[in-house]
C-alpha cells in the first residue's frame, strides 16, 4: 500500500484570488510578516500497490487526467509506503 | 471478518452509580421514572436512547404543553403539526407544503456547515412529505458588527446558506436579517422551505403494518454530530468550546441525489412506500421510533445491517449519529426490492435494517444480540413539566412615561436610520443566493414578499419570513402579534391572501420563569393573531437554551407566512412604476 | 430532430433549460448522462448547475460522464452544442472549448441581473438580437474566465467573443461571458437565457438566443 | 525568509464529501487501485523573518486561527529556509 500526497496549486502566471484574500485578512490579524499566500488542494490517496513506481506513473497519469486542469495547474507529489491495514 | 465491539462501554451498575446518565442531560426524577418503568437498570444504549428522545430538542417536553394550544384547523389544513411539514390545500389537487427549522447552535460552532445542514434538514422535511421542495428562506439575528471574528461568522453562514442551497438547487428567495448585541455568542440562524404537491400522494412518517420493512436511504452513517440533539437543549458557555460534539458537514450534491430519488419514489411507488421520515437531531433512533410510536406500531432493528463509514461504532453512536442526507422509509414487505432499485438507480444505498412489529417495543439488535428493548410509548413520550412563568422584572419595572425619541434633525435621522445595518438593504447577503434556480420565481429578494408562480397554473405563492424581537423582549404577546401583523402586510403587499404561517421560536432557557413567561406570552399572541388572520399555524420548531454565560437573547418567535394569489396577474411589486403615479399612505 | 438537456448527476437546470426550449416549441428531451449515444439529436444543451457537486473543479468529473462522448462526437459532426453556466465550466474542461474557468475573483456565488454586449451579433447564437446591449441572469461562483496570450489572440481573430459584461462581476479576462468554438457550433456562457424567456418573470432578453438558434433551420427543424 | 507549506484535512470522524465523488471517479476512470482519498488544502505562505522558531510559532497560531476550523480541520506543515528574494 502506498500513500500519495499531492499538491495542487495555480501555475504561477494565474492570479490566485483566494490567496490575496487569505493574505489579506492575515494581515489584519496582526500577521504582518506574511509576504505571500498561495491557496491549493491537497490530496491523501492509498494505493493498494507493491510497486513503487507503478504507483508513480498512476499517481502522474490521474493528476493529469482528473485532478488538475492543465490549463491552470499544476502539481508535486510525495509517495510513502504505508504499513499494511491489519483488519 | 466481523471484529466483535463491545456495545456496552459501561455496565447499567455504572451508569448508575457514576451517574453518566445526568452527563447525558437526564435528571434524577427522568432516570428513576426510566428505571421503575422498566423494572430494571437501563443499559449503555438504553440509557443513550432516553437521553435523546427526552431531551428538549427531540421531545419539546417543556415547550409541548403550550405548542397544544396552537391553532391549527380550518378548511385548507391537510395537515397540521406533528409531521415533518404542514401543508395547506390551495386547490385544483395541489398543497403547499412548508415548515421551520432552527440550527442556532450549530451554527454558532461551525457557521458554513451549520448554516448548510440546517437547509439540509429543512429541505428533507419537505420532500419526506413527498413533496418537491420549491423555495427555501432564511431569517438571521447577529451581533452587530464591531469585530472581524463577527464579520466571518456572518460571512460563513451566508455561505453557508449559498453553498447548499445553490447546489441542491431550490432558490433561496427571501428572508430577514436584524444585528443586535443580544445575539452575541448566539447567533439565530432559521430557515424555512416550501414544497408542492398533489394530494393524492401525500407521505406521512408513520409506521405500520407489522412485518413492513424499515428501509435506511442515503449517506453512510458515521460519528458525526453525536448528541447534537442533548447539545441542542443546553446552554453555550464561552468555557466549554472544547466540550461541543463533531460538526456534521453536509454533502448538498449526495442530498439532491437523495431529494429526487425520495420524490420518485413517492410518485412511482405510491403503494409500496408507505411512510417517510428525514433523520434530523437523533438520527436513525427519533425518526424509527416516532414513526412506530405514531403508527401505533412497535420497531425492531438489525444495527449491523447500518450502512457504515467508521468502523467499529457501537450502537449508542450508530442510534445517535446525525450525519447528515439520510432518510427513513417504511416499505410494503415482500416488495422492498422496487424501493432498493429505485434509489439504486440514483446510485444511492437502501437497505432493510429493520421491521415494524405489533408488540409496541422498540428492539434493536447488534452482533446477534439484543442491546435494547424498551416500551416505544415510553422512549417518545419524555414526562412533561409544566414550568413556573412570571412577569420578567424589565417589564414589571418598565418606567410609565415610554420612551420618546428626541429627534432634532429629521433628515438627519432619516439618513441615520437608512444607514442602520438592520434597515439598510441586503443586497450584500442575499446576491449569493441564487433565488432563480428552476425558474419560477416571480419576485425575488429585495421585495416585501418573495413570490414564485406555480407553473401550469394561474397561480402563484408568496412568501416572507418576519419578527422584530424587540418588541417580543418589551412585550412579548403585543410583539408577537406585531410579527404576525407584519409578515401578513408583506404577504398582502404582494397580491396574496395569507393562508398559513409555520414558526421558529427562538428563546432562552426556559427554567427561568421569566422567559418560561415570554414563551408562554408569544404563543397567546401568535395564536390570538392566527384566528385572526385566518392563518393556521401548520408547523413549527422550538429553539431553547439560547444563552450565553447565562445571558438570554431577545425572544424571537420568527414567523414564516404563507399566501396564495389565485391569478398571476394580481402580483404586486415594491418599485415605482411611472411618473406620475399617486402615492397614497394607508392605515393610521 | 430533437434537442436533449443533458442530465448529470447535481444538474439543477435541467428543467429550467427544457421549459425553455419548449416554450419555442422544439422537441426537446432530457436526457441521461449515462447515455452514450446522441446520436439522434441536432442540438444538445448541457444545463447549468452543480453537477456530481462541483467537486474538485466545475465541471471536472462531468466531462467523463458516458454523455459526453455523444457530446463531442456531435461537437464533430458539426452539430449544435450549447453549454450554460455548468455547462459551459464542462465544455471547457472536456476541451470542446478553449480556456478555462476559475473561482470568482473575488469569491463567493453571485447571482444577480448582469448588462451584456452582443460582442459578436453574427453567430448562430446571437443572430436574432436587435440590440447590442442585453440583461440577463447571472447565478455561478466560478465564472472568472482565464486562457492563455496565445488562445485569447486567436479567440479575437476568429471572431468567437460572443459576449462580454459590461461590468465584470467575476473577473474573466477581456470581460468575456460566452464564446464559441472555431466551427462555431459548439457555444457556452455563464449567463442563464434560459431564465429569461417569459414575461411573469421580469425578463424576455434570453428570447432572442433561442430565436437565433431556431433562426438556423439548416441545422435545426422544428417539432411542428 | 521562510516558506510555510501548509496541509489541512478534515479530523478523521469528518465526512469528506469531495474525496468519495473523487474516489469514485478514479474508479469509473479504471483506478481501481485507489482506495481511499482525501481532499483537503494547501497552502504556500511566505513569512519574512530570519529566525525559524518564530515562523513555527507564527504558522501555528494563524493556521489555528485562520487556515482552519478547529471543530474539523487538522493542518501539519513544513518549513524551510528561502534564499532571500533579489528583487
Ligand atoms: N437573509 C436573507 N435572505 C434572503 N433574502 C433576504 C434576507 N434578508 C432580507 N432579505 C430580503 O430583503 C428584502 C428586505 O428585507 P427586510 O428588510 O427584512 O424587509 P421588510 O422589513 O421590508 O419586510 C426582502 O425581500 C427579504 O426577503
Amino acid at each position: 500500500m502506498y500513500l500519495a500526497k499531492i499538491y495542487v496549486t495555480y501555475k504561477k502566471s494565474i492570479l490566485d484570488p483566494q490567496g490575496e484574500v487569505v493574505k489579506s485578512a492575515l494581515h489584519r490579524l496582526s500577521y504582518t510578516n506574511v509576504e505571500a499566500v498561495t491557496c491549493g488542494k491537497y490530496f491523501e490517496i492509498k494505493l493498494d500497490t507493491t510497486d513503487k513506481a507503478a504507483a508513480a506513473k498512476e499517481v502522474e497519469a490521474f493528476s493529469d487526467e482528473l485532478l488538475i486542469n492543465i490549463n491552470m495547474e499544476s502539481f508535486t507529489y510525495d509517495l510513502s509506503e504505508l504499513a499494511e491495514a491489519v483488519d | 471478518m466481523l471484529t466483535k465491539v463491545n456495545p456496552e462501554p459501561k455496565t447499567a451498575v455504572q451508569i448508575q452509580t457514576e451517574k453518566i446518565y445526568a452527563d447525558w442531560g437526564l435528571t434524577e426524577r427522568e432516570y428513576e421514572i426510566i428505571k421503575t418503568r422498566l423494572g430494571r437498570l437501563p443499559n449503555y444504549t438504553e440509557t443513550g436512547l432516553f437521553s435523546a428522545m427526552w431531551s428538549e430538542h427531540a421531545s419539546y417536553k417543556k415547550s409541548q404543553p403550550l405548542l397544544r394550544s396552537f391553532w391549527s384547523k380550518n378548511e385548507r389544513v391537510l395537515q397540521g403539526p406533528g409531521e415533518n411539514a404542514g401543508i395547506l390545500d390551495i386547490g385544483d389537487g395541489q398543497a403547499v407544503v412548508f415548515k421551520a427549522e432552527s440550527h442556532n447552535h450549530p451554527s454558532q460552532v461551525e457557521p458554513y456547515q451549520g448554516a448548510a445542514t440546517g437547509v439540509g434538514g429543512i429541505l428533507r422535511d419537505i420532500f419526506a412529505m413527498g413533496a418537491q421542495p420549491i423555495a427555501v428562506l432564511d431569517s438571521l439575528r447577529f451581533p452587530e458588527v464591531t469585530d472581524d471574528k463577527t464579520r466571518s461568522l456572518i460571512d460563513g453562514v451566508i455561505a453557508g446558506i449559498a453553498g447548499y442551497g445553490n447546489s441542491i438547487g431550490i432558490p433561496t428567495v427571501g428572508g430577514d436579517v436584524y444585528f443586535d448585541d443580544s445575539y452575541r455568542g448566539n447567533l439565530l440562524c432559521n430557515v424555512m422551505a416550501v414544497g408542492l404537491m398533489n394530494h393524492s400522494i401525500i407521505k406521512v412518517g408513520q409506521a405500520r403494518g407489522a412485518g413492513n420493512s424499515v428501509i435506511y436511504v442515503g449517506a453512510k452513517t458515521g460519528r458525526d454530530g453525536i448528541n447534537g440533539a442533548s447539545f441542542a437543549s443546553a446552554e453555550f458557555s464561552s468555557e466549554k468550546a472544547a466540550q461541543r460534539s463533531a460538526v456534521q458537514v453536509g454533502d448538498p450534491f449526495m442530498e439532491k441525489l437523495v431529494m429526487d430519488a425520495t420524490i420518485k419514489a413517492v410518485k412511482d411507488l405510491p403503494d409500496i412506500v408507505l411512510g417517510i421520515q428525514d433523520m434530523g437531531a437523533a438520527g436513525i433512533l427519533s425518526s424509527s421510533s416516532e414513526m412506530g410510536e405514531k403508527g401505533h406500531s412497535g420497531i425492531e432493528l438489525n444495527l449491523d445491517r447500518v450502512p457504515v463509514r467508521e468502523t467499529g461504532m457501537i450502537p449508542y453512536e450508530l442510534m445517535l449519529s446525525e450525519s447528515q442526507e439520510r432518510m427513513l422509509l417504511v416499505a410494503a414487505k415482500g416488495q422492498e426490492q422496487r424501493v432498493i432499485d429505485l434509489y439504486k438507480d440514483f446510485g444511492l444505498d437502501a437497505v432493510v435494517i429493520g421491521k415494524v412489529t405489533d408488540d409496541g417495543r422498540y428492539r434493536l439488535t447488534f452482533q446477534g444480540e439484543t442491546v435494547a428493548d424498551v416500551d416505544i410509548n415510553l422512549l417518545t413520550k419524555a414526562p412533561s413539566s409544566e414550568l413556573p412563568s412570571q412577569l420578567p422584572a424589565h417589564i414589571a419595572e418598565a418606567e410609565q412615561t415610554q420612551f420618546q425619541p428626541v429627534v432634532k434633525d429629521p433628515a438627519e435621522m432619516f439618513l441615520k436610520m437608512l444607514a442602520s445595518p438592520t434597515i439598510a438593504s441586503k443586497k450584500a447577503f442575499y446576491r449569493h443566493f441564487d433565488s432563480m434556480v428552476r425558474s419560477d420565481t416571480v419576485l425575488r429578494p429585495g421585495s416585501d414578499a418573495a413570490v414564485l408562480r406555480i407553473r401550469g397554473t394561474k397561480k402563484a405563492l408568496a412568501m416572507t419570513t418576519d419578527v422584530n424581537s424587540r418588541y417580543v423582549y418589551l412585550d412579548p404577546y403585543e410583539g408577537s402579534r406585531m410579527a404576525m401583523a407584519e409578515a401578513a402586510r408583506n404577504i398582502v403587499a404582494s397580491g396574496a391572501i395569507p393562508i398559513g404561517i409555520t414558526d421558529c421560536l427562538n428563546f432562552g432557557n426556559p427554567d427561568d420563569p421569566e422567559i418560561y413567561y415570554e414563551l408562554k406570552e408569544s404563543i397567546a399572541g401568535l395564536n390570538q393573531m392566527a384566528k385572526k388572520l385566518n392563518t393556521p399555524v401548520i408547523s413549527g420548531n422550538v429553539s431553547l437554551y439560547n444563552e450565553t454565560d447565562h445571558q438570554a437573547i431577545y425572544p424571537t418567535p420568527m414567523v414564516g407566512m404563507v399566501g396564495l394569489i389565485e391569478d398571476n396577474r394580481q402580483i404586486t411589486s415594491v418599485p415605482f412604476k411611472r411618473a406620475g403615479d399617486l402615492i397614497y399612505l394607508i392605515g393610521q | 430532430m430533437r434537442a436533449a438537456v443533458i442530465n448529470f448527476p447535481g444538474s439543477n437546470c435541467v428543467l429550467d433549460m427544457y421549459y425553455a426550449l419548449k416554450d419555442f416549441r422544439l422537441d426537446a428531451e432530457i436526457v441521461d448522462a449515462n447515455q452514450e449515444n446522441l446520436d439522434g439529436f441536432s442540438a444538445i444543451f448541457l444545463p447549468g448547475g452543480f453537477s456530481y457537486g462541483d467537486y474538485l473543479r466545475t465541471g471536472a468529473i462531468a466531462r467523463f460522464a458516458p454523455a459526453m462522448k455523444g457530446v463531442a462526437k456531435a461537437a464533430k459532426d458539426g452539430r449544435l452544442v450549447v453549454g450554460i453556466c455548468n455547462g459551459f465550466q464542462i465544455l471547457t474542461e472536456a476541451g470542446l472549448l478553449p480556456g478555462a474557468l476559475r473561482e470568482n475573483a473575488k469569491p463567493g456565488f453571485i447571482c444577480d441581473e448582469i448588462t451584456l454586449n452582443v460582442a459578436n451579433p453574427d453567430s448562430i447564437f446571437s443572430s436574432a438580437y436587435d440590440k447590442l446591449q442585453i440583461t440577463l441572469p447571472i447565478a455561478h461562483g466560478a465564472g472568472n474566465y482565464y486562457a492563455d496570450a496565445q488562445t485569447l489572440a486567436s479567440l479575437k481573430a476568429h471572431q468567437q467573443i460572443i459576449f462580454t459584461y459590461e461590468d465584470n462581476p467575476n473577473g474573466s479576462l477581456d470581460d468575456i461571458a460566452g464564446i464559441v468554438n472555431q466551427a462555431g457550433n459548439v457555444f457556452g456562457m455563464m449567463p442563464h437565457p434560459e431564465r429569461a424567456v417569459d414575461s411573469l418573470l421580469g425578463n424576455t432578453d434570453g428570447r432572442a438566443f433561442f430565436q437565433s438558434i431556431l433562426q438556423r433551420k439548416d441545422l435545426l427543424t422544428h417539432a411542428d
